[in-house]
């Protein structure tokens, strides 16, 4: 099968569905002739024009304001936010807004909008260009979020975000855009709420979401050398959330180590943790771990690198919870 | 760009049985509101409600320029827009007073009414954040080419919010179908417009976005039936927004719920000359409508409310299980 | 010993400092005559004048950058955001701005600001002026959190946010505002960082925030007919946040019920849970539970407060922990 | 609301040897941004660097109107902005590169540089989010009566956001001793301005404020430095804010991290005709200035950057330990 790059994957998703949804409209900055902040919109402003490929003023509180409007009254709308760090500016729409309107109108009204951001993790960009900031929107009833760690999920998830009838936070990671995995080339959807177990383990269950994807993978390769067999699951979407598939794993191997590379205090982790406790405290023999990013302002340069999880905090942190250490 | 300070005392186009209907949904809204307030005062309504008293020319001049398939968006001030846009005052009350009978579901509340189907595309508790999104919807309706055009009701705080200037220049540099009409009754809760502002016409913000603006009289509720019009054939010609500045008094408390006083004798003297309903009504007079005509629209607004408030009050609440419905649409 | 309502407390810590630090202005709207939308400025625009009370005009962000402004450059300031939903609004200004300041320019700037902001929970005002969402902000390092469940916590951190060198976002609640409780005349203040055991008990250990503490400890009182002792802790502060007593009351009663008002995904609960498991893992005898907001957008109306604690939920809940449901 | 378009080519009434060290300025920031921009090349650069090329008259000219005590807050493209407050480009250079010695320890980085002992109060990358903390920076200022003048830099792009909406409407409701220097480069990263706004010129506005305003060519220095000096004598008399814009041509490309293209050819003929820098030394020529006196200045300011960049490489990373630092100030 014929292998892209999780950026073209998930241009490949958009171009498709703006040729089979014509009310289908992509709104933000840079996002026309330029092709996006990193270059995942290339093409689209030439296939498809400016009216639905729209660069607009730099003001992304209104940008996601009118992509609300234009999807409650009979559009499809596609918000890029370039650094999630910037969800910030844009908060409340996102959260009193989009999240909440079908609900408090009574069911009345549905958003259709999808708002890309991606996580600018591991580059040195420095404190306000760096964050994972998912978590947040753990918090945030009635937002839907998926956060792909590879092409052929990427593709799959956002077609499923593009054909759903809710607010959907899609959170891209900058340092895969450039991995490779296999794609099919007929059209797949992936649903939501379903993790995927990317390595099959006995002894650990890690379980790593965005960029720590990888790192985990990598890291189960060094421990099989070590005898310790990990089973590495990435949850994908974190609303609807899969607790079944890493209770499952929990329940095989008794030993969980959680992973990512937001904040570690009130981070994705600390709901992962508590949650599996709540499902499967008696078959824990051990307290579920978190290696996650630390609780500092991201620094810039290489020195932020020591803060995020690598390869090797990953292999030492197991290894104390085989009680190898 | 095109300003117009508008004033339309002079003799009227639209015919006198219009007017009466007007009349009559001026007073709906006032009985409305004035409703509203005594079942607040007696804890029948949790949270609060904010009186759109005041604003009711504003509310019945503007909707009264659109068509049935125009679009509007309003804030937590919003019964009286829609009422105005033609929304029933049962459904409307009931979900003030929190029933399953209400436009939705008794689970929005005061401040978040909606009804799709008379085009109204809800009230929001969030200052200026309906603003940009009634611009989304004003693009969507350009990109549709449906011809629908869009008003959206905010304050004078509300043209203090960033979100406000950022649709002014979205929606002027994209020229979407979109009528900004600003109710400015001078206080934003306690706030005084000049503890606000340092100039007094919010419709000048609109200057440096190039974007047409109108200043008005927001009790005379023909002027803003004028302007609104014009504004909407402007829009529709593809022309793009105009911002509607409506002056009026704000009289009432900020809402029934507010910690602070509401007595403001120089308000109220103010409030006595501008008051639209009784100002409208002596127009309507002079117009040759017989007393007996408007008593009978008089009548007609106080059973209309008196029926939509029975109609509330013998409605369920909504049931424990409904807390859990509609987070997510299927 | 004189007693104070909550909201006479605050305005009382507020005063004091207002007299003797002539560099401390509040900013914000209705803070004036008006006296703040809970009347908790009452007095000190007529005391302190308009230079220092400062009504503003509607704009939360631009208001939060006025006062991180201010206090980079000479002031100490304190903001009040009406409701906590409006925290939305001014997300940016809070989170990549006050809190990382300090950091990203090397410690050569201080922001000593204090953003006061009620939760509105528990009144009916619907899904955009209810919510409790303090725990977004644990996952923001740089910000320090307070969360007082009393008149006397309330003023003695208070205090202590008012002289601290830091933004400190200092979380009141709206229902205990009218709630008394014994303020000394003399002055004191309560150091960041130390949870307050308000009930001693030793069967089990419900951790309780703002508004659920009086819930809590009416809680106990039933369950102590029911022969069940239970120790009720507030933390206090969020950030900085004392583990320790919490995993001391933990090893003692080895049961542990954690509630808020925040919706539960990804809430407080999560954090501290999953802490306390990372602690103490060994003397747990039974999962921590969570009895927590439910993760849907708030309903207006008295249906909402079904979606909240209540005294008959956590006695509930207790006696299933103990094995007694 | 008073408004003014300056253009001072007329012969200046500052002296040659300050001009001189303007032009040595110039050509210091100039050298600086070619330097990191090669440096990045070399990913010795983490992150990115937005040059200042195509502002360094605008950065001269206004901080040279600026007295040692006032404080200046710029944007991620404000290396330019540092170096004309007076910081040490060494500390600027071991900033970019994130070395211990930079001015922010090596934790800032390129976009967010600070140096409090000469009025710099930091350089953000968020758009537009210094603004109001700029206009709060005036107003302790203002009330702690110290006669300082807050300059606040920043462009087209963040023009649009509504915190500078927000602010434009307090700074001028406080009057407070705020001059806002607006860097019209005609772009947003990609986005060319008439993408942007409905009307060319940002600074109107000012005009739905009451803010005065005014409008130059950011590439000639004096009418700058004029400009800038009229506004802070404003501001220090009390009268309140003034937004200045600056109009000029981004050449370079956004940042030297950018993906997009920067050969716009169209742009390019324009930046040869608006360069500051010959344009600046063609003036002084004009003026008297001896050839070798030129030649002196452009050898020091490559001196001082060539130091700088040797400092910068010479100087250790920070270690692990200062990670965790300045988390929390004591
Ligand atoms: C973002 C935000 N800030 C503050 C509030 C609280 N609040 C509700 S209404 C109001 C005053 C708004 O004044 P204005 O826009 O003039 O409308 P009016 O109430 O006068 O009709 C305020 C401050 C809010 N709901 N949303
Ligand atoms: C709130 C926010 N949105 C987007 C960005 C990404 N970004 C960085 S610079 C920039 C363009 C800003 O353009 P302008 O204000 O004209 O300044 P210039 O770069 O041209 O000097 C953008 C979109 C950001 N840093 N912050
Ligand atoms: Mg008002
Ligand atoms: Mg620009």
């Amino acid at each position: 099968m014929r292998s892209l790059t999780m950026s073209q994957a998930i241009n490949e998703a958009l171009r498709e569905e703006m040729r089979s949804q014509p009310t289908l409209i992509l709104l933000g900055q840079d996002i026309g002739p330029y092709g996006g902040t990193f270059g995942v919109y290339r093409g689209l402003f030439e296939e498809f024009g400016e009216d639905r490929v729209r660069d607009g003023p730099l003001c992304e509180s209104a940008t996601v304001g009118f992509a609300i409007g234009a999807a409650i009254n009979g559009m499809r709308t596609v918000v890029e936010l370039e650094f999630m760090d910037f969800v910030t500016v844009a908060m409340d729409q996102i959260v009193n807004q989009a999240a909440k309107m079908h609900y408090f109108f009574g069911g009345q009204i549905n958003v259709p909008m999808v708002i890309r951001t991606p996580i600018v993790s591991r580059m040195g960009m420095g404190s306000q260009h760096s964050q994972s900031l998912e978590a947040w929107f753990m918090h945030v009833p009635g937002l839907k979020i998926a956060i792909p760690s590879n092409a052929y999920d990427a593709k799959g998830l956002l077609k499923t975000a593009l054909r759903d009838s809710n607010p959907v936070l899609f959170v891209e990671n900058v340092r895969l855009y450039s991995t490779k995995s296999e794609v099919p080339e007929t059209d797949y959807s992936i649903p939501f709420g379903q993790a995927r177990v990317l390595r099959e383990g006995s002894d650990l269950t890690m379980v790593a979401i965005s960029g720590t994807v990888p790192v985990a993978l990598a890291a189960a390769d060094q421990l099989a050398q070590k005898e310790v067999s990990v089973e590495v699951v990435d949850p994908r979407t974190l609303n609807p959330f899969d607790i079944e598939t890493l209770a499952g794993s929990l329940r095989k191997t008794g030993k969980v180590l959680i992973t990512h590379d937001g904040y570690r205090t009130a981070g994705v982790g600390a709901e992962i943790g508590q949650r599996l406790a709540e499902e499967a405290f008696n078959y824990l023999d051990a307290p579920i771990l978190r290696v996650t990013g630390q609780d500092v302002p991201v620094t810039s340069g290489d020195l932020h690198l020591a803060m995020v999880p690598n390869c090797d905090t990953l292999v030492k942190a197991s290894m104390e919870l085989m009680g190898k250490g | 760009m095109q300003t117009a300070d508008t004033n339309a005392t002079s003799r009227p186009t639209v015919e006198l049985g219009v007017l009466l209907q007007w009349f009559e949904q001026m007073l709906t809204i006032r009985a409305f509101e004035e409703s509203a307030i005594e079942l607040f005062g007696k804890g029948m309504i949790s949270g609060s409600t904010h009186p759109a008293i005041a604003a009711e020319a504003v509310a019945v001049g503007a909707c009264s320029a659109l068509r049935p398939e125009d679009l509007v968006l309003a804030t937590y001030r919003g019964h009286g827009v829609c009422i105005a846009k033609g929304s029933d005052p049962k459904a409307l009350m009931a979900e003030v007073l929190g029933r399953v009978t209400g436009c939705c579901k008794g689970k929005g509340g005061s401040m978040h009414l909606c009804d799709v189907g008379r085009g109204i595309l809800g009230t929001n508790a969030i200052v200026a954040a309906h603003i940009p999104i009634a611009g989304g919807v004003a693009l969507a309706s350009k990109l549709r080419h449906t011809g629908q055009v869009t008003l959206c009701f905010f304050g004078d705080g509300a043209s203090c919010e960033g979100e406000f200037f950022e649709t002014l220049n979205m929606a002027a540099l994209w020229k979407v179908p979109l009528v900004l009409v600003c109710e400015n009754n001078e206080y934003a809760i306690s706030v005084p417009i000049n503890k606000s502002q340092a100039t007094p016409d919010i419709a000048d913000r609109a200057l440096g976005f190039g974007m047409r603006n109108i200043k008005l009289d927001g009790n005379d509720v023909l002027a803003v039936h004028e302007a609104v019009s014009s504004a909407a054939s402007y829009a529709r010609e593809g022309k793009g927004p105009t911002l509607i500045e409506c002056k009026t008094v704000r009289w009432e408390r900020h809402s029934a719920f507010s910690a602070g006083r509401n007595d403001n004798p120089e308000a109220a003297q103010r409030w006595r000359r501008a008051d639209p309903i009784p100002r409208f009504r002596a127009l309507l007079i002079g117009l040759g409508a017989e007393e007996s005509q408007l008593q009978g629209r008089e009548q007609r607004a106080a059973g209309i409310v008196h029926e939509a408030v029975e109609f509330a009050l013998a409605s369920p609440r909504p049931s424990e299980a409904s807390l859990s419905e509609d987070v997510f649409a299927q």
